[in-house]
């Protein structure tokens, strides 16, 4: 048997049970990833961008049993806020406001409609949040279209969705390596930034193809 | 890396449990979740905590003490501290009396105070300081950086909160300091953050960055090194360019280093920078020459001054007992 | 090279104007013949002066004040002062009280305070500072040289002579002082004298030098720079072989920057030094961090110990105000 | 007519306007050596031995009118005295202390046999007040060897005596060049002496060359 996808079931705790799963998908991901996010932030920033999201799945791993008590929408809040308090730098808030927003906005049984706005909201509050915008070669450019092409396809076939978001997500990726750092640390480096890949945008790039993987996968 | 180190990834905790070692008699050192306290706190006081990324030593945990800050949040190197640390620090030292947090213009800064600050439920305030002209024109993209002229904030608030001024006072102490405070920069060579590649500035020798920012962002011109003279003068015509101090305001001059750069010549970049102020009229009411605001091993320096408005001159002169500041007690 | 300098001639008579205008509360330099003389003397007092060559700020003119020096004769960059000076010096402040000259152990320093004090006519006494165990064994030439242990030296005959003590009690004190007081230093780069050619220390990049003296003297070793544990274990050895401190010793621990170490790294060598010393069953009773013998911008930095006799805590703890350390008052 | 040499007047005044033409011309050498001088000493030391010893003949020269006053023992101690006051950093004191030496060694009216017993009084003291002796890679290298041959050849002809001082002095110089520096600032860079010219052997060098030809031409 497949296992669910999280906009399938109408059981808030088959719900729970499966976006746990993806939390562990996300979190081993993230975990294997380290050294790899390490080395794009030694680059254009202070090396630790790996490091941060691997204290942020330590301290996410650490929360399952919590989490497995609640909601949907009180557990993606309840993780965005571990994120936060834990990890620092830059990508703390801005990863724990894209989660706690998402939650704040997601209803009990949420749907791929509401997957999508949640989202949406996530990424609006992370733009808010860092007073940034896509553009400015951060993690957005990744976030912000993904999102967007997930929203326009949200009512179309799920597997068109979770295409179209990837698909933004690595165009978003690839846009972003040619311009220059406006936020974050790799503000610092100015020109230098240009042509090497931003972290954050590796990051959001690594999970937003998770996410869709999982979901196609259970889907199908 | 010509560094004393041992794990990169602990240079900051080593660094500040050897501080809080020999200064045991002012300060005390929490390590989970990581922040620096005032051994004694007076209560009823309005608290003041600053924080942020760590390598600009003394700031912020050497300016813990009496007369200047009840608590600081050292991040990583360059790397604001988290939500848990700035909220524990917070806890720890702000009571009814309410607190002030002063947060240098930068996002991730601003972002996790922010985040702290929305979780905590007593009365508090914050101000944010961005006195760095350096990138002046060439930066579009987060306003101006708080650099220098932080410790002129941190110990005017600071002398306040000291003589039982409340909260909104303090505040509004605050925000007019950083309002009346101007700083640029100069680097003559980068710094390197142990766990990156490369140094954070790449200057060929014999090249100097005007305008450059504590973590080696670019400033506005590169050029060759200068005699210290025109340097100063680059430096002081774009301060008094940014904000016009008139005769009439009592100045603080403030030169700090950068970290890899002696006494020797900040008081030659002093010297000049007096000289020069002089000449064109104004008034050097009150002078610092120290390294307070490093970039790692940075040679390099930074002017700041201050307009030194109605009653400042004596909050200035109030007695500061911390780690990296200490006069009058 | 990378350096606030305008003609290299002037730097220290450029650096010296600017710390005398910002120091003027405590502080007055002498132009001609030139030295640096305490804002106000005490009568009957004990005078203290030092002096030696330049580049080592703030040793000696920051440390000219309250429980500290009366007077520090400055010489050009790693160069002795004159005659001159140091008469001049020697008249300015040492009245029938009697007069204490407190001297760094190299040839240039003791000849020309040597020729002074044949000259000068009032009660005088000299002590010379050694403290250096650097180059043990490799130096054939000039004994140990005197280095970061002279602020220990000044800072305990200084508290003496404010209490009023005579020159012969001032002196007793600077000589125990001085033979109870050994620094090692390391560095991890050299420095460059303004008018040389070539920095005075040749290290290829990633070399450290143990032993290393505060003018870019060859020490007892070259290796690759290793961690600051390992280094730090190294020296706290070195200095505990050379004169045993028993667990009854009370010992200060002074871990000095040479100029290019910003503080993160100094705290990481106290932390480590206080550990190692700790586990050795010693007892560290008092602990300075701070840059105040420094060898230009040299990038490194030394470990002092002192054996605290009878009598030094409470002189150690004595208020002292000067621009380059000050507490207790 | 010839000027006369120092050693062969019996009129005290004659005498010492014989020593002023002679520091005349050391003066004038020692200034025009300077930027020389200040080369050997930025190589080794600290680029300061041309400007210390050209600040030496400028206080001297101001001290011309006085010195023209005293007698020779009076005038090279008051001499010595001026270049010990105002020099500073090694080679103050020391040629300092040599002038302040001889000057005290000199009775009124001196021989061939005094000067070279009073230049070796100098360089006696300046061995003491240096803690040094030769082969420390200094001024003594040249001094030393130069005082000695005067003073072995002082009962010769004086002709032969200056040749013989003039060639030690000059072998000194050359030995000097391929030791270690053990003594004053050289010291600092150990090894790396080896093979420069030590700046203060150089202008113990010129001058002795130079008080050679002094007297071998007012002599001849
Ligand atoms: N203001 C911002 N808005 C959006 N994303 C940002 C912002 N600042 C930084 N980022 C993202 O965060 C990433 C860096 O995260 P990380 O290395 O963990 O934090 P830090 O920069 O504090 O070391 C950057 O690559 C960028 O994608
Ligand atoms: N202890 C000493 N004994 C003899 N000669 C010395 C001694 N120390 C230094 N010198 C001589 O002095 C010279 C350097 O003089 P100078 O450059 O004027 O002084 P400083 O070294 O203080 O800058 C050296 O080249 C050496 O010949
Ligand atoms: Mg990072
Ligand atoms: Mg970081
Ligand atoms: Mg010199
Ligand atoms: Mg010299």
């Amino acid at each position: 048997m497949g296992r669910m996808s999280l906009a399938q079931s109408h059981n808030p705790a088959e719900n729970t049970g499966a976006a746990l799963e993806l939390l562990d998908v996300l979190c081993t991901l993230l975990l294997g990833a380290e050294d790899e996010l390490n080395g794009l932030d030694r680059a254009i920033g202070d090396g630790d961008h790996g490091g941060n999201l691997a204290r942020a799945s330590r301290s996410l791993s650490e929360l399952r049993p919590e989490l497995a008590e609640l909601s949907m929408g009180e557990a993606v809040t309840r993780a965005g806020r571990a994120v936060v308090m834990s990890v620092g730098g830059a990508s703390g808030p801005l990863y724990g406001t894209l989660l706690m927003e998402m939650g704040k906005a997601l209803p009990d049984e949420p749907g791929p409609g509401d997957w999508a706005a949640a989202f949406a909201a996530g990424v609006d509050g992370v733009a808010r949040r860092g007073r940034s915008a896509e553009g400015d070669k951060t993690m957005l450019d990744v976030l912000a279209p993904a999102s967007r092409a997930l929203s326009e396809e949200a009512s179309a076939d799920l597997h068109e969705a979770l295409a179209a978001m990837r698909a933004a997500a690595e165009d978003g990726f690839e846009t972003s390596r040619g311009l220059r750092a406006k936020r974050g640390r790799a503000a610092y480096v100015g020109e230098r930034s240009v042509g090497h890949d931003d972290p954050g945008a590796r990051s959001a790039l690594l999970c937003v193809g998770a996410v869709a993987d999982f979901l196609g996968e259970n889907k199908g | 890396m010509r560094k004393f180190l041992n794990n990169p990834a602990d240079a900051v905790d080593e660094s500040l449990r050897g501080f809080a070692r020999c200064h045991a008699d002012l300060v005390e050192l929490v390590e989970r979740p990581r922040y620096v306290k005032r051994q004694r706190l007076t209560q009823g006081k309005t608290a003041i905590i600053s924080g942020g990324g760590s390598g600009h030593d003394p700031l912020h945990a050497g300016l813990v003490g009496r007369g200047m800050l009840d608590a600081a949040v050292p991040g990583e190197i360059f790397s604001s501290p988290s939500v848990e640390q700035i909220l524990a620090a917070a806890e720890a030292v702000g009571g009814e009396a309410g607190l002030l947090c002063l947060i240098k213009n930068y996002s991730g800064d601003i972002m996790n105070f922010e985040l702290a600050m929305e979780m905590f439920d007593r009365p508090h305030a914050s101000v944010i300081i961005e006195d760095d002209i350096g990138a002046a024109g060439g930066d579009d993209t987060v306003g101006r950086r708080g650099v220098a002229g932080t410790v002129v904030v941190e110990k005017l608030a600071g002398a306040a909160a000291e003589r039982g001024e409340g909260l909104e006072a303090c505040a509004e102490i605050a925000r007019r300091a950083a309002a009346a405070t101007r700083t640029i920069g100069v680097a003559l060579g980068g710094c390197q953050v142990p766990s990156a590649d490369k140094a954070n500035l790449e200057l060929a020798p014999g090249e100097m960055e005007i305008g450059i920012g504590i973590h080696g962002e670019p400033g506005r011109r590169r050029a060759p090194i200068a005699p210290a003279n025109e340097i100063v003068e680059e430096l002081i015509e774009a301060l008094i360019a940014d904000f016009s101090p008139s005769p009439d305001d009592p100045l603080l001059l403030f030169v700090n280093g950068l970290g890899g750069t002696p006494p020797m010549e900040t008081y030659i970049i002093y010297d000049a920078a007096a000289r020069m102020l002089a000449a064109r009229g104004l008034t050097v009411a009150r002078s610092l020459v120290a390294p307070l605001v490093t970039s790692l091993e940075m040679p390099g320096a930074s002017i700041t001054l201050t307009k030194m408005e109605d009653g400042f001159l004596d909050l200035w002169d109030d007695p500061v007992v911390t780690p990296g500041l200490r006069w009058g007690a």
